[in-house]
């Protein structure tokens, strides 16, 4: 009984949703609105009982004495609190800067270890028949290679605005970048488009299995 | 007397956060370059502040997103009655987990609200992208050409119709995948990675300081 | 950064260049051109017009908007008026110039009684001009990706493309071109210091500055919310109609023509042939990093791969860089082992949902080799293969650059369709071989079923998907034929 | 070069992260150099990035009409990886909130990430204390939404519906949940610019928004609307490493194919 139910409140909510496509209507609005209040509700009790108990509560009350670094979070995370009013606000500071100071760090080693080095490493590719194996292997090799260089220049900010020593190659190598990253964009068309259908059809399944009992 | 308060004021709102955000950022920074115990302690240490501050952070959101829609109630602004439904269902959702977030009462919810919801939400993707792809891939110049052939031959390619259609259209698919679009991802991830760290070096260097709101109100 | 001390009133250090002001702007650090009295803006606009006048010294490729720009330094009149001397060679701003002086006779009388009406249209059809300065502005190659107003659709006049001054939106042009009239007698409002700081001063300067300040393209958008007509409405739901209809007709039908069609790609088959190539007994490390947004893609391929690991017997350990990927892939081992004969703690166990930040991967794998959270579990290098299901790139980021970086494990990838262009690069990066098998969306799902010889769910949904594609590849079709179409009608007629 | 690597060896430093190093070094004293050139030499000229250009326009469209401007600043966080993006979201939300303060435009700044938040007001607290406003937070002019990013997208696509909201300024960390924000925005006839540095994201920004940033283009935001002298240095700085990197590939490239 109480699975019927629920099923039945799940399609309901759906349906709610994909009111939307006929208007904006208060259904929808609902809908939403449930939504965002659950999401907010469900991180919080997440939070707490994932991150603060487990990580900060526990250590600091089992022995506060050998645990003692975690009050360091925790004064931290209490004066981002003063951060609620506006004149107490430069309380939280400190709290702030520690954030941003870490973020700046991971940030960095992120983009060095994760995107940087391999990226750049990856893009040495052999453009010889003989080293790439194969004639067609080393067309796409510099095909690779000249679209990798047209899409970094394609960026440049400051260089090639003015006429100089390196704004020709700018300029022709940017038209390239310009054409490498529409050919990208269209290839991550077609593949998002794929994602969102996949989601779609999860929810057909849903409404006409689930819901409906039409299909197995 | 008052002079020294406004420097420890002053040190309090500017240079202690900025030393903190220096240190810390550069302490955090050499984890990633030293494999050495006592660096990847501290690196691992400052990761769970960080986790441990963001969790209040959210709690100060949570107290926002109640103040918003408190207000909005009270005050009978438009869109009121939604305010109510959301506030109330953050409360119900906050205290029927009191017990945890495994408890019956979060999971039902979880599993029969929050989780259509938000599956129906992505969901409008698929008709949004039909209506985005009617109006927004028209061949209006050469290079909109390239962009819309080869969104169809990654469309049609990727599903079992293309096979139909010929080998040769999976293969071209996979071509553009592998080819110019692993090519222009490379360039621009690249690209991304170039801005990020400078950002980030600006924060090191303290050139960048959002974290200073430092006008003194007393004045 | 340096320590060198400063006296008040010195906003950057004179050492280092450090911003020694707060964050929060001063009015005088922040670039407010427009905003000012057209006759002071002169000197303000000067950086950008400087900037774009270099520009011109080496582009010739941008023609159309630094031949604009360019006289904005020579000018003496306010810069939107310079711009406008300046009028674009290209025939936009004129043809929507044109149709903006057609509409003159159109006017009702009532619109006319205005004794300065003539120069208000021509101020008005100099807006019109102005905007198409700011189409021009656009790189051509991306204003020919801006889609264009669905016909029927009462779009705002926008600023956007030569198109809108033809059709419908020239109705609305023509009664909108009115509105400029009443921000210009407001022109004759005097400008009074509010009060006496010299802040509200400022700010009154500024709101006269607004007031005076000839009509800009912002008046022209000054306007109700777009009240979609029913053509439109009825056209979008036609859309949504034919996409619906193609998604839910192969499922009631039950069509099963896709399992005899498809191939399977490369990554999927490496990914298969890793995990075939096991050992029995090996550790794997799953992760299922995805929320129900994605779930239509990441179950079906989280059940296949979990199913095919337990088939060889290997120890799965999974955890979840987000809640709901805890909680969505409990299911899913639960009921993958029990057709195993498995409970939780056999063959499979999971450690639940670390936090999705940084931290959360380095600590997963330095718990189990400090602490060891499992008795199979030494260290890091016990890992034979780390699974990684990314629902969203960020989190194939973290696994890559937090574990598989600096402990060199195997991994191996399933990723939902809209992280696979971010997931690619590293895996046909062969220097350093990140990723030694990919999988993505649904289809990668049913291609492994295929492989596995388990026909599930994803193999089911593929006809439906292939029909939604062809249906999306028709409206791509019929939207360029109506494009054309429209096109040839305005030559006709034009 | 053996005794070097066996002396980082020992040190912890692997050959990767030695490598990493060369390439993080250069910026340290390139920004300080960069930045005291500009300072007295004055600025570099810059490539024209309409999206930037033509915020300002919009911005004062939505003042003029009376209507209320809208920033999205991604749902990214500090803290994590994203800092970068949200840092670029900040600068946007600086430029925009200062407009407001002078003109008395109505800004509604939405987060997803809770960390984001307090930041967030102390920029527009801030930008309304420099014109002479009280110091006061106005908890409906920056809000948190939901750390739930298609929760965040719903709350968006609400307040972007249903308040009088004429102009939508999208820049930070997104995922698909940048599209579902800026299709209710286009469907609403907003004035829109945005972008962020997911390649994935990128071909549905242009359908949708009338100005794009692509990729790395949001952190020159600092530069291009603030026209800060260290955010000028930075993009200069980029410039050069990136022509070393197009350089480091062909010569990487010469020496595999040579190999």
């Amino acid at each position: 009984m109480s699975e019927v139910f629920a099923v039945w409140i799940a399609a309901i909510l759906t349906l709610m949703v994909y009111s939307y496509l006929l208007a904006d209507n208060p259904l929808y609005r609902l809908a939403q609105h449930l939504f965002v209040g659950s999401s907010v509700g469900y991180a919080v009790v997440v939070v707490v009982h994932n991150v603060l108990r487990p990580w900060l509560f526990a250590p600091l009350l089992e022995d506060a004495t050998a645990n003692w670094p975690y009050f360091l979070p925790l004064l931290l995370g209490l004066l981002l609190l003063t951060k609620a009013r506006g004149s107490s606000a430069w309380l939280g500071n400190s709290s702030l800067a520690f954030l941003f100071g870490v973020g700046a760090a991971l940030a960095i080693g992120g983009a060095l270890l994760g995107s940087f080095l391999p990226q750049i490493q990856a893009s040495w590719v052999s453009v010889l028949p003989g080293s790439a194996g194969g004639g067609p292997a080393a067309a796409n090799n510099i095909l690779l290679a000249l679209g990798t260089i047209g899409t970094l220049s394609y960026f440049y900010f400051t260089m090639g605005v003015r006429k100089g020593p390196g704004s020709g190659f700018v300029r022709v190598s940017s038209t390239v970048g310009r054409w490498v990253l529409l050919i990208t964009f269209g290839a991550i068309f077609g593949n998002r488009v794929m994602a969102y259908v996949s989601l779609l059809i999860e929810r057909i399944y849903f409404l006409l299995g689930d819901w409906l009992g039409l299909v197995g | 007397m008052r002079r020294i308060g406004r420097a420890v004021s002053v040190g309090l709102r500017r240079s202690l956060p900025m030393a903190m955000a220096m240190a810390i950022g550069s302490l955090m920074l050499l984890d990633f370059f030293f494999d050495e115990a006592h660096i990847n302690a501290l690196g691992g240490f400052f990761l769970e502040s960080t986790v441990i501050i963001v969790a209040f952070a959210l709690l100060l959101g949570l107290l926002n997103v109640l103040t918003v829609h408190l207000r909005r109630i009270i005050k009978r602004e438009g869109g009121w009655i939604y305010s109510i439904a959301l506030v109330s269902i953050a409360l119900i959702v906050i205290i029927a987990g009191i017990p945890g977030p495994e408890s019956a009462g979060v999971t039902w919810i979880f599993d029969h609200i929050q989780f259509p919801l938000q599956a129906a939400t992505f969901s409008l993707l698929a008709f949004f992208v039909a209506t985005a792809a009617y109006r927004g891939l028209r061949v209006r110049s050469l290079e909109a050409l390239a962009f819309v052939l080869t969104a169809v031959i990654v469309l049609i390619g990727q599903v079992p119709v293309g096979r139909y259609l010929g080998e040769f259209v999976p293969a071209l698919k996979d071509w553009i995948l592998n080819v110019p679009s692993t090519a222009g991802v490379r360039g621009i991830i690249i690209g991304v990675a170039l801005g990020t760290i400078a950002t980030g070096v600006r924060v090191l260097m303290g050139f960048d300081r959002p974290y200073t709101s430092e006008r003194d109100s007393t004045q | 950064m340096c320590d060198t001390p400063h006296p008040a009133g010195i906003t950057e250090c004179t050492q280092c260049g450090a911003r020694l002001l707060p964050l929060g702007v001063s009015p005088s650090e922040v670039p407010l051109e427009p905003l000012r009295p057209a006759e002071q803006s002169t000197p303000s606009r000067e950086d950008e017009g400087a900037v774009v006048e270099e520009s011109d010294l080496g582009e010739g490729e941008i023609g159309e908007d630094v031949g604009v720009a360019e006289k904005v330094g020579d000018g003496t009149g306010p810069p939107w008026l310079r711009k406008l001397e300046a009028t674009p060679v290209g025939g936009l701003a004129e043809e929507a110039a044109g149709a903006e002086k057609l509409e003159r006779g159109e006017l009702p009388d009532w619109l006319e009684l205005p004794p300065d009406f003539d120069e208000m249209l021509s101020e008005a059809a100099l807006i019109a001009d102005e905007e198409g300065v700011a189409a021009a502005q656009i790189p051509p190659w991306l204003e020919a990706l801006r889609p264009e107003p669905e016909e029927g659709v009462e779009e705002p006049a926008q600023a956007a493309g030569p198109t809108e001054a033809a059709g419908l939106l020239r109705g609305i042009r023509g009664t909108l071109g009115i509105e400029p009239i009443l921000a210009i007698s407001r022109r004759s409002v005097p400008v009074e210091p509010v009060a006496p700081s010299t802040a509200a001063q400022e700010r009154a300067e500024l709101f006269g500055a607004v007031v005076r300040e000839p009509a800009r393209p912002g008046v022209m958008i000054a306007q109700r919310r777009r009240v979609e007509t029913l053509a439109a409405s009825s056209a979008r739901w036609m859309m949504y109609l034919i996409l619906a209809a193609a998604a839910v007709v192969p499922i009631l039908l039950g069509s099963r023509w896709s399992e005899t069609n498809m191939t399977v790609t490369g990554g999927t088959t490496a990914m298969y042939e890793a995990i075939e190539g096991l050992p029995q007994g090996a550790v794997v490390l799953v992760s299922h990093d995805y929320d129900p947004g994605v779930a239509g893609e990441m179950i079906p391929q989280a059940r296949v791969v979990l199913n095919h690991l337990l088939e060889r017997g290997a120890q799965v350990i999974s955890v979840s860089l987000t809640p709901e990927g805890a909680r969505l892939s409990r299911r899913v081992l639960d009921e993958v082992g029990a057709s195993h004969g498995y409970a939780e703690g056999e063959g499979y166990q999971t450690l639940g949902y670390v936090v999705g930040v940084e931290a959360g991967p380095r600590a997963v794998v330095e718990a189990l080799a400090t602490a060891g959270w499992s008795d199979l579990v030494g260290g890091a290098e016990d890992i034979a293969l780390i699974v990684e299901f990314a629902g969203a790139p960020e989190y194939l980021r973290l696994w890559l650059e937090q574990v598989q970086g600096p402990y060199g494990i195997p991994m191996v990838a399933g990723v939902s369709a809209t992280a696979d262009p971010f997931a690619r690069p590293y895996y046909r990066n062969e220097a350093s071989r990140q990723l030694m098998g990919l999988m993505t969306g649904l289809v990668g799902a049913a291609e492994y079923e295929l492989l596995s010889g388990e026909a599930g769910p994803a193999l089911a949904g593929m006809d439906s998907q292939s029909v939604v594609h062809v249906a999306i590849v028709l409206l791509i079709l019929v939207g360029n034929v109506a494009y054309f179409g429209g096109r040839l009608r305005g030559r006709k007629s034009g | 070069m053996g005794f070097l690597s066996e002396v980082l060896g020992n040190l912890g430093i692997g050959e990767q992260q030695a490598l990493m190093f060369a390439l993080l070094l250069p910026f340290f004293p390139l920004l300080l150099i960069v930045n005291r050139r500009i300072r007295e030499r004055g600025r570099p000229p810059l490539r024209p990035i309409p999206g930037y250009a033509e915020l300002q326009e919009y911005l004062g469209e939505a003042t003029e009409s009376g209507r209320s401007a809208h920033v999205s600043m991604g749902t990214g966080g500090i803290g994590t990886g994203a800092t970068a993006e949200s840092l670029a979201a900040l600068n946007v939300l600086e430029h925009v909130a200062a407009q407001a303060a002078a003109t008395g435009l109505d800004v509604v700044a939405t987060v997803s990430d809770p960390s984001l938040w307090p930041v967030a007001q102390d920029v527009v607290r801030e930008a309304r204390v420099a014109q002479g406003y009280p110091e006061s937070n106005d908890p409906g002019c920056v809000r948190f939404v939901s750390s739930d990013k298609v929760a965040y997208a719903a709350g968006v696509m609400d307040i972007l519906g249903h308040e009088d909201v004429s102009c939508n300024v999208m820049v930070g960390s997104f995922g698909d949940e940048f599209l579902l924000i800026s299709e209710v925005g286009a469907r609403n006839g907003l004035r829109q610019v945005g972008g962020t540095t997911s390649p994935q994201i990128l071909p549905f920004v242009y359908p949708s928004m009338d100005q794009t940033l692509i990729g790395e283009e949001i952190f020159a935001a600092g530069a291009y609307l603030l026209g800060k002298t260290s955010h000028l240095a930075s993009l200069a700085v980029q410039d050069w490493l990136r022509s070393a990197i197009i350089l480091t590939i062909l010569i990487g490239i010469l020496v595999r194919s040579l190999a």
